[in-house]
């Protein structure tokens, strides 16, 4: 066990991935030398050379062409989009082509080695360009997996997972726990599952789910509802895509209750799809409407980030709206 | 000012514009249209027996184009796309390869594949969507592919495998198995953001990558005339610092030698090359397509005298190496295979409703299979209004 | 009135969007001389000049670009897209500068005027890259309007108001019905409101919600339905952003039933989104779960479309199915 | 073949590659670091209140960047980019244009905009995104815009304004009114599809834009000769049949001769016309970054040494249109000015929380209100958590 951020933690994952395997490449835009904005990629180029680790030119579109045909290849292409707000240019490549490679082919041909791993969310003051959460706008498409990890342990084991899996992931790192997260992990090598939620937490009258860096969010308003005799069962979803529908109906037909709380907009965002499954398979069970605490259907703004985030006293208050309906 | 960031040019003091035609750009020819060779010029490497598999390949590929478009019109078949007097460019081209090169094409280079040996029963197992097509019947007919030809399957959003193919010569590279990669694309494809990103990359990270370029002169309804003011395609090369030729691509050996020094720079030196060919698409652009509507009979009778097959069996006669009488028996073995093929695979099962959802990840998800077993209990319920499925339900 | 169908309808809507204002601009690939590969666009260049209706070179970003450019300037540009599938190579233009432009600049300027014209969906054996639904991408994008007609009259209206709307609009033109779907149009000048469903035929035990093509669907089922004594609501949604919460929630408070049907991939599908609101607001007049009959977890097959699709005999079983809940 | 759809060349009938870098690019320069003009050289259309104004805009500039990259060491302001050593390029072409033409420029343009006249309190107000910034507070520090003075408010993603800038031209053109567009972008940034995308389209719908290239040797840590193999920016004009020129970015006269003489291009023929202006990033990327990581203190010294300012203070002074004092006072009051700017401007009111929910549509949805209602009430529950907003709820 060693103390790391989560940088520090997906800096790791990347090393061993790379290390057991000689056709895994890392690049994107300042991957390189630099490391990457973030740092994530630190000293990779030096420990494996500039062939496997690099910079690319300023393309996300090519960059993830680039990594749809090295995959193709037989090649691990582990491609950084700098930011999550500048995955767009490539979205055609990702929703057109890595999703729908290995269907169109009839599985002649699969990019099922490919990892993109790009910073995703709000808390640094970057406004609409530097802080959106874009998993939503990529889980309606078949083909693809969509990982987010909430602290470095996660991180570590799910990004292993990711380059291991047989089929596309893209891998959403909440950029504002970068540094602030810290905890134990493991130096060695160990994965955790994709497609299945984690309960966090045990609980009995209703449960929150949330994944990434809103699950501190979710645990500073569950301790608040405790305060008040409410017990919250906390999920992290950790895969939006597949997700495990069914940790979240068992904990539901348990609780009866169900808020969902994630950074990107309310309209057409993933807790209404969480919502709209769950009703059906949990229709009996239901106490009071699935909630959903969201991002304002706002561009994300600037000088009102406090006032857009879903933050735990918008959630305290849902819940008790919940358990008081 | 730095010499390593541009390259240090002349210092002007009064202003001159570089025209933007400033490249003069040379075309390779080398065989006439009467089958004789330029003079001086160099052949590529060929002996009879490439010779005639190369002319072979390109008279199954006319025959098969007129068939399936009569197919098409007889209600036979949902769509087709011929190549029709731009069959040189994409089987001159795939002859200069080795078979361990990839090829990455944009949906009008059958050419290349039947060169690669792909049979006359699986283009039709395609086309007919039929449970023997190796895409399993998932994609609109010529959207073929084949792992074991290394010829990537057909996709079709335009100019997305451009990228992808700098991607994939780069990991031959690093492979270093001495194989390279061409990749296909239209002129009007080459509009697309991705031909930028593709061949940037390619040329920054040293990817042996032939970008083949088919400047077939329309894309759909629009003249190249109003998809680019350059010169070509080829004029962009410059701007990558990639190597490139021009060559006409109605003439097979100009296109073969081409290839053949692109493919051994590509190799030797780990860097991409462009090829352009210059041709004219001389059938419509699709069965959906009517070109009455955007051009004018006398262009096409201009460019039909151009015919790259005729003109390859013009220089094969003259060399002895066919005959009249060969072409005849050809061209009606051919035709007879290819109806018998369509009679064959247009009976045959498609694919099952199980297969519907394979692939779509290496395993189904829960949800996967939750969707299959809801769908298989809804046909048993309404067998006859799913006709292709319901018979074989298991 | 005159009998038209669907692409006569738009293509009168141009002319009467080119006629009245002289910076109105069509553009996009095919769609000059030849009138596009569908001919919506026929006679328009004939009629106003090559520089008001032109092929653009063969690039969605650039297209998008230019219309966002244009639109900017105060021209009126109406872009077409040649078919949905083909639109994400400019999903930045639409969703990181159409959408935000307004917000970004604190209103110095806008893209108001723009509007796309794509045709959408199943139904003409084009497989994975023919037949896509893409609306729901979209629809997580604040600052973007998307409307989907149903029939001649529909698209007329809808797309004039759509083009004089000052936002940016995304029209999906059901292409299936280009030719099948006739009607009398008016041929005067009209609109039809953005924002607002119709209701198309009153009834009492269940509200059947879509749009588009999938209109003639939930007919089909709705007539098989009542010949079982079920009494359905039908409603056309017209507009998916913003959509008409008030008219859906009405019905539902009525009906205590709801099934939405869309051609698009069920998971993360706009259906989620109507789920999740209206769990919400007419929780207590709910009698059985909200029911989603939508496009299957895959992409778009060819040899099996049939059996992918949300047909009427799967909404009719999912209507009995919410009946007899 | 057809020599309409393409520039009929030589024929060749041996492999002749068309190098990388065939094309010469010759460089223009007017102005030496010591002031002096070079032999022969043609000055652009300058008098002294031209001349003083560019200059005195070139001293805001970099007394601008350099008291807020300090306010950002101290604490109060979160973000800011200088275009330390490269003034020259946006100043001296936004010089060349009539304040009718439009500005679209990707960030490091602040020279432009201060040229155009945006006032130093408009810059305080937006880099505070307080309640006066035009911007409404929603875009991180130096997202400049204004109508007023036709320059495009900044996006972020880079190389959107390309194609828009081709679109916006076009619509200039079809109204007719004798104005055109300028683009500026990073070599970086000409990377992107969008790229390729806006100069095809502007070359083919013929659109009056300049797209001016301010290659500085870097985006972000990466430096140009892992961005692209051609020959700089400037190699790529050819391949779509744009006019195109490179010029020293560090030589404000030559950087006015080339926009001036693009400008008239534009305009006169609708066309558009590529400039390359080459200089050097001499500051960190952003206060975010730390060049120290991918170069070397000597490379930053050698470039230091081609300051664009003092190369135009140089002139100005050998002219007799300044001098010492002048210089000296200017400073001291820009100085004095900034500092006292940024004290009104850091505590003027941020945005209210009504104007968080603006502009997203010309008139918010019925969604949008009732978030709105929904939010005032649980802020006005927990005014302490919301110190921004909850004190001027209405
Ligand atoms: C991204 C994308 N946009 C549009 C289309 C529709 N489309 C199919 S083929 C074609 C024309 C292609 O022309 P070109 O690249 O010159 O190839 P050619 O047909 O001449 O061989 C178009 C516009 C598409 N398939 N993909
Ligand atoms: C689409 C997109 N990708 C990535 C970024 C992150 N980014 C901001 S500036 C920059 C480098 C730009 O370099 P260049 O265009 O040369 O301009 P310079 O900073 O040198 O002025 C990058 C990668 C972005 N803003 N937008
Ligand atoms: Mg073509
Ligand atoms: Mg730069």
């Amino acid at each position: 066990m060693a103390k790391m951020n989560l940088l520090q933690a997906i800096n790791n994952a990347l090393e061993i991935a790379m290390h057991e395997n000689d056709s895994a490449v890392c690049f994107g835009e300042d991957v390189g030398h630099f490391g990457g904005v973030f740092r994530a990629t630190s000293n990779l180029q030096e420990k494996f050379g500039k062939n496997r680790c690099f910079n690319t030119p300023l393309t996300e579109q090519g960059i993830m062409g680039f990594a749809n045909g090295l995959a193709a290849q037989g090649s691990v292409p582990i491609a950084e989009i700098q930011f999550a707000d500048y995955i767009f240019p490539a979205f055609d490549q990702i929703v057109n082509e890595s999703a729908k490679f290995r269907y169109r082919s009839g599985n002649e041909f699969n990019v099922g080695n490919l990892t993109i791993r790009t910073p995703y969310g709000g808390g640094i003051a970057g406004g609409l360009y530097h802080s959106q959460s874009p998993e939503a706008y990529f889980a309606h498409t078949p083909g693809l997996k969509i990982v987010v990890p909430r602290n470095p342990y996660q991180a570590k084991g799910l990004l292993l997972a990711a380059i291991r899996d047989k089929n596309p992931v893209i891998f959403f790192e909440p950029k504002k726990l970068y540094r602030a997260s810290t905890g134990e992990v493991p130096e060695e090598d160990y994965q955790l599952p994709l497609g299945k939620a984690e309960v966090v937490k045990a609980g009995t009258d209703i449960t929150l789910l949330g994944w990434g860096a809103q699950m501190e969010t979710l645990e500073k308003a569950a301790d608040m509802a405790q305060e008040k005799g409410v017990s919250c069962e906390l999920i992290d979803l950790r895969s939006i895509l597949p997700w495990d529908v069914e940790t979240v109906a068992a904990s539901v037909r348990k609780t009866g209750r169900l808020l969902i709380n994630h950074e990107a907009p309310l309209t057409g965002g993933f807790a209404g799809e969480i919502a709209a499954t769950i009703q059906d398979k949990c229709f009996l069970n239901l106490e009071s409407p699935i909630s959903r605490v969201c991002g304002l259907d706002t561009p994300f703004p600037l000088a009102q980030e406090k006032e857009y985030m879903p933050d735990e006293l918008k959630t305290f208050e849902a819940i008790m709206a919940s358990i008081n309906y | 000012m730095d010499a390593e960031m541009y390259q240090e040019g002349r210092s002007i003091h009064q202003v001159e514009f570089i025209d933007g035609h400033s490249v003069e750009i040379p075309i390779l020819k080398i065989l006439k249209q009467d089958g004789s060779i330029y003079a001086n010029a160099d052949l590529p490497e060929i002996d009879q027996e490439l010779a005639t598999k190369i002319y072979k390949t390109l008279a199954f590929h006319r025959v098969l184009d007129e068939r399936m478009v009569a197919s098409q019109r007889q209600g036979r078949l949902s769509f087709y796309m011929t190549a029709l007097g731009e069959e040189a460019a994409s089987v001159g081209s795939a002859a200069a390869l080795d078979d361990k090169d990839m090829i990455m094409a944009q949906y009008r280079e059958q050419g290349a594949l039947m060169f690669r040996g792909f049979r006359l029963e699986q283009f039709m197992n395609q086309m007919f969507s039929n449970e023997l097509d190796l895409g399993k019947g998932r994609q609109m007919p010529i959207h073929y592919g084949s792992q074991e030809l290394n010829y990537m399957t057909i996709s079709s959003p335009l100019g997305t495998q451009i990228p992808q193919a700098a991607g994939y010569a780069y990991g031959q590279k690093l492979k270093g198995n001495q194989t390279c990669t061409i990749c296909y694309f239209g002129e009007g494809a080459a509009s697309e953001g991705d031909f930028h990103a593709g061949l940037n990359m390619a040329a920054v990270h040293k990817a042996p990558v032939i970008f083949f370029c088919r400047n077939n002169g329309y894309a759909i309804s629009t003249p190249s005339s109003q998809q680019y003011m350059g010169n070509g395609i080829a004029s962009r090369g410059v701007g990558y610092g990639i190597k490139t030729i021009r060559v006409d691509g109605n003439d097979i050996l100009a296109v073969l030698k081409a290839t053949q020094a692109a493919r051994k720079h590509a190799i030797e030196n780990d860097a991409p090359v462009v090829i352009e060919a210059m041709s004219y698409r001389l059938g419509a652009h699709s069965t959906s397509d009517d070109p009455s509507g955007y051009r004018t009979k006398e262009e096409e009778a201009k460019y039909a005298e151009h015919d790259p097959i005729l003109r390859m069996k013009n220089w094969m006669i003259a060399q002895k190496w066919w005959d009249e009488e060969q072409e005849t028996a050809i061209f009606e073995r051919l035709r007879e295979d290819v109806l018998a093929a369509v009679k064959v695979a247009e009976v045959i099962d498609k694919p099952t409703l199980e297969s519907m959802f394979d692939d779509v990840y290496d395993v189904p998800t829960p949800q996967l299979n939750e969707q299959l077993a809801d769908l298989k209990e809804h046909i048993k319920k309404y067998p006859d209004a799913y006709p292709v499925t319901a018979g074989r339900l298991k």
